[in-house]
């Protein structure tokens, strides 16, 4: 394995771990809000990791922009939806959690 | 079992599901779902069977079936929501009303 | 057995057990809406199926019309019910037909295990290899102008399919219209955020449906993919509370509804009257004529599949 | 690598699991939505992995069109489907 093996590897691995912590997050969170707070955090920091990982295991540049584009995407829409998501749970006076 | 017989099976699965489904479920949105989910099942099997040549490109022509069905179960399924809803707006009720045979 | 070969079969089974699951979820659950939800994640479920099916024009198509436009038609639908009748069918499942249902619920559960043993054995005595018509596809595909033996098929060896197709969805189109007005429909204004993410989105999706098109004589896309990415643009901007100027509902709208029907039923004439079989492309010039073809084809699908969200004929100049 | 590749995209497929879980029980539609986002953004890993791990560039499209496309199911949601009383509180 050559040294940038080793980097996809981990970035990969990091990546799957922040996925793994949303869906715990999306399971045990309490409410509409903290869930939407799991939520995006495999939407930015898992993919972002899995999409690095990607790029630095992909040879070549025309994928590495493909990837990035995708990123992008998914971090406009995602970050929008969640937007509009916890503002209609607002304005419903979806009541937030308190311990 | 390769894994082309195995989603095949798969697609029985989801045509049997989705026939029970269309005949137990009374309300119209209900069924216009089981019908899809029965869609989904046939185009599953078709796929699934074009894929049996081995390690080699699967059948192309299936294939192209299946993306002309899907675009057409679409089709049908928007129209199937406008007739549900005027049957709503003329009866007040999103179910098919009981036959009586006198 | 390595894990190689053992990983795609474990992959295989979770992505077949899951799509049963979401099915039976969608078809089983008390509300109506968690039921359309499983039903979207069913069909992204189908577009991983696809993928290991290596059918990725499949997944393409799947896609675009399960992630979005399935959704938003029947939660569009859903939306027009109101609380009551959305609730209905709990009512009247319970009191009176407790009795006779439970008694009729087995029979169709018996009838169907027999049916799914017939198909199940149907099925698993079909030959295990079978090569179908990928030969002659792979034989004249050199002939047929594009490189992607699916769009070959859709296109050329198969074009009457897709004539037949468009004119059904045009079918599907004129049906809706003809059913007549449908309740008004609760409009929330956008709000700045989705008013961006509109304004981000559509330029994008257009693209991206001109990519699809033009990539789909070589590798996965098409018409139909393309189509079904334009419709979504056209949802997206419908939702965001955008409506189409009268003076463009008229006569305009209808010219781009039945372009690509016109352009087929065309096409099949001139080469039945130059003497040539139905939809043969004649092979110097395939590739152009498909091109063409399915341009035509991806606007009027596109503009079709909007027009039946919108599910009511849009009011014209004249007001009707 | 190829190996590493198919583990996480398996590894991202159960994870699925969590979001059926919570589409099913709710308890507000909007949780049952969120579900449905995080099965978009996963889906889009799992192809992208596969992707490479396949050595099918084509996939990385069927990602693209994911990513673009989550959005509209939510915004069909937000802007239509959503009832303006909240009512749909699972009795429990």
């Amino acid at each position: 394995m050559t040294p940038s093996d080793y980097a996809a590897s981990v970035l990969l691995s990091v990546g799957a771990i922040f996925f793994l912590a949303g869906t715990v997050g999306l399971v045990r969170f309490p409410d509409v809000y903290t869930r939407l707070h799991a939520l995006t955090k495999s939407d930015n920091v898992g993919l972002g990791f899995v999409i690095t990982g990607l790029a630095v295991q992909s040879g070549s540049w025309f994928v590495v922009g493909k990837l990035l584009l995708i990123w992008v995407l998914v971090l406009a829409a995602g970050a929008s939806v969640a937007h509009l998501i916890a503002n209609g749970a607002a304005r419903r006076g979806i009541p937030t959690w308190t311990r | 079992m390769s894994p082309a017989h195995f989603f095949a099976l798969v697609g029985v699965g989801l045509f049997c599901i989705g026939l029970y489904a269309l005949i137990v479920r009374a309300h119209l949105l209900r069924k216009i779902l089981a019908i899809n989910v029965m869609g989904s099942g046939v185009f599953l099997v078709l796929a699934a069977l074009a894929k049996r040549t081995g390690s080699a490109a699967p059948d192309p022509v299936p294939h192209a079936m299946v993306i002309t069905g899907i675009v057409v179960a679409v089709a049908a399924t928007a129209f199937a929501l406008v007739l549900m809803l005027r049957l709503v707006a003329e009866t007040g009720r999103a179910e098919l009303p009981d036959e009586r045979i006198e | 057995m390595d894990a190689l070969t053992l990983l795609p079969w474990i992959f295989d089974g979770v992505t077949g057990l899951a799509l049963l699951l979401l099915a039976s979820w969608a078809l089983a659950s008390p509300r109506l809406f968690t039921g359309i939800v499983m039903f979207v994640a069913f069909g992204l479920m189908m577009s991983i199926a696809w993928v290991r099916l290596d059918a990725p024009d499949i997944a393409l198509a799947e896609v675009a019309i399960g992630a979005g436009l399935t959704g938003a038609l029947l939660l569009a639908a859903l939306a027009r019910l109101t609380a009551a009748q959305a609730a209905q069918e709990s009512a009247s499942q319970s009191a009176k037909r407790k009795r006779t249902l439970r008694l009729f619920q087995w029979a169709p559960a018996l009838l169907l295990a027999m049916v799914a043993a017939g198909l199940a054995y149907a099925v698993q005595s079909l030959p295990p290899d079978s090569a179908g018509l990928s030969a002659d596809v792979a034989a004249n595909i050199a002939r047929s102008g594009v490189s992607n033996p699916v769009t070959a098929v859709l296109l050329n060896f198969r074009g009457y399919d897709t004539l037949l197709e468009i004119l059904v969805l045009l079918l599907a189109l004129i049906s809706v219209w003809t059913l007549g007005g449908l309740s008004p429909q609760r409009t929330v204004p956008p709000g700045p955020v989705l008013d961006v993410l509109t304004r981000v989105l559509t330029p994008v999706l257009l693209l991206l449906s001109a990519y699809l098109l033009w990539v789909g004589a070589r590798s996965p896309g098409g018409a139909f993919q393309a189509a079904a990415v334009l419709a979504a643009a056209g949802v997206l901007l419908l939702l965001a509370g955008w409506r189409p100027q009268p003076r463009f509902t008229g006569i305009p709208l209808r010219l781009v509804l039945v372009a690509g029907p016109v352009l087929f039923l065309a096409f099949s004439l001139v080469t039945i009257a130059t003497g040539r079989n139905l939809m043969e492309y004649p092979p110097p010039r395939a590739g152009v004529l498909i091109f063409l073809l399915e341009a035509a084809a991806t606007l009027s699908i596109g503009v079709t599949l909007v027009a039946l969200f919108l599910g009511e004929r849009p009011p014209d100049k004249e007001g009707q | 690598m190829q190996l590493l590749n198919l583990t996480l995209a398996l590894v991202l497929l159960l994870t699925l699991g969590g979001g059926m879980w919570r589409a099913l029980r709710g308890p507000t539609p909007a949780d049952r939505l969120l579900a449905v986002q995080v099965f978009g953004t996963t889906a889009v890993a799992v192809l992208l992995l596969l992707s490479q791990a396949l050595g099918n560039a084509a996939l990385r499209d069927v990602a693209m069109v994911f990513a673009l496309l989550a959005a509209v199911t939510a915004v069909a949601f937000v802007q239509r489907a959503w009832p303006e009383e909240e009512v749909d509180h699972d009795a429990e």
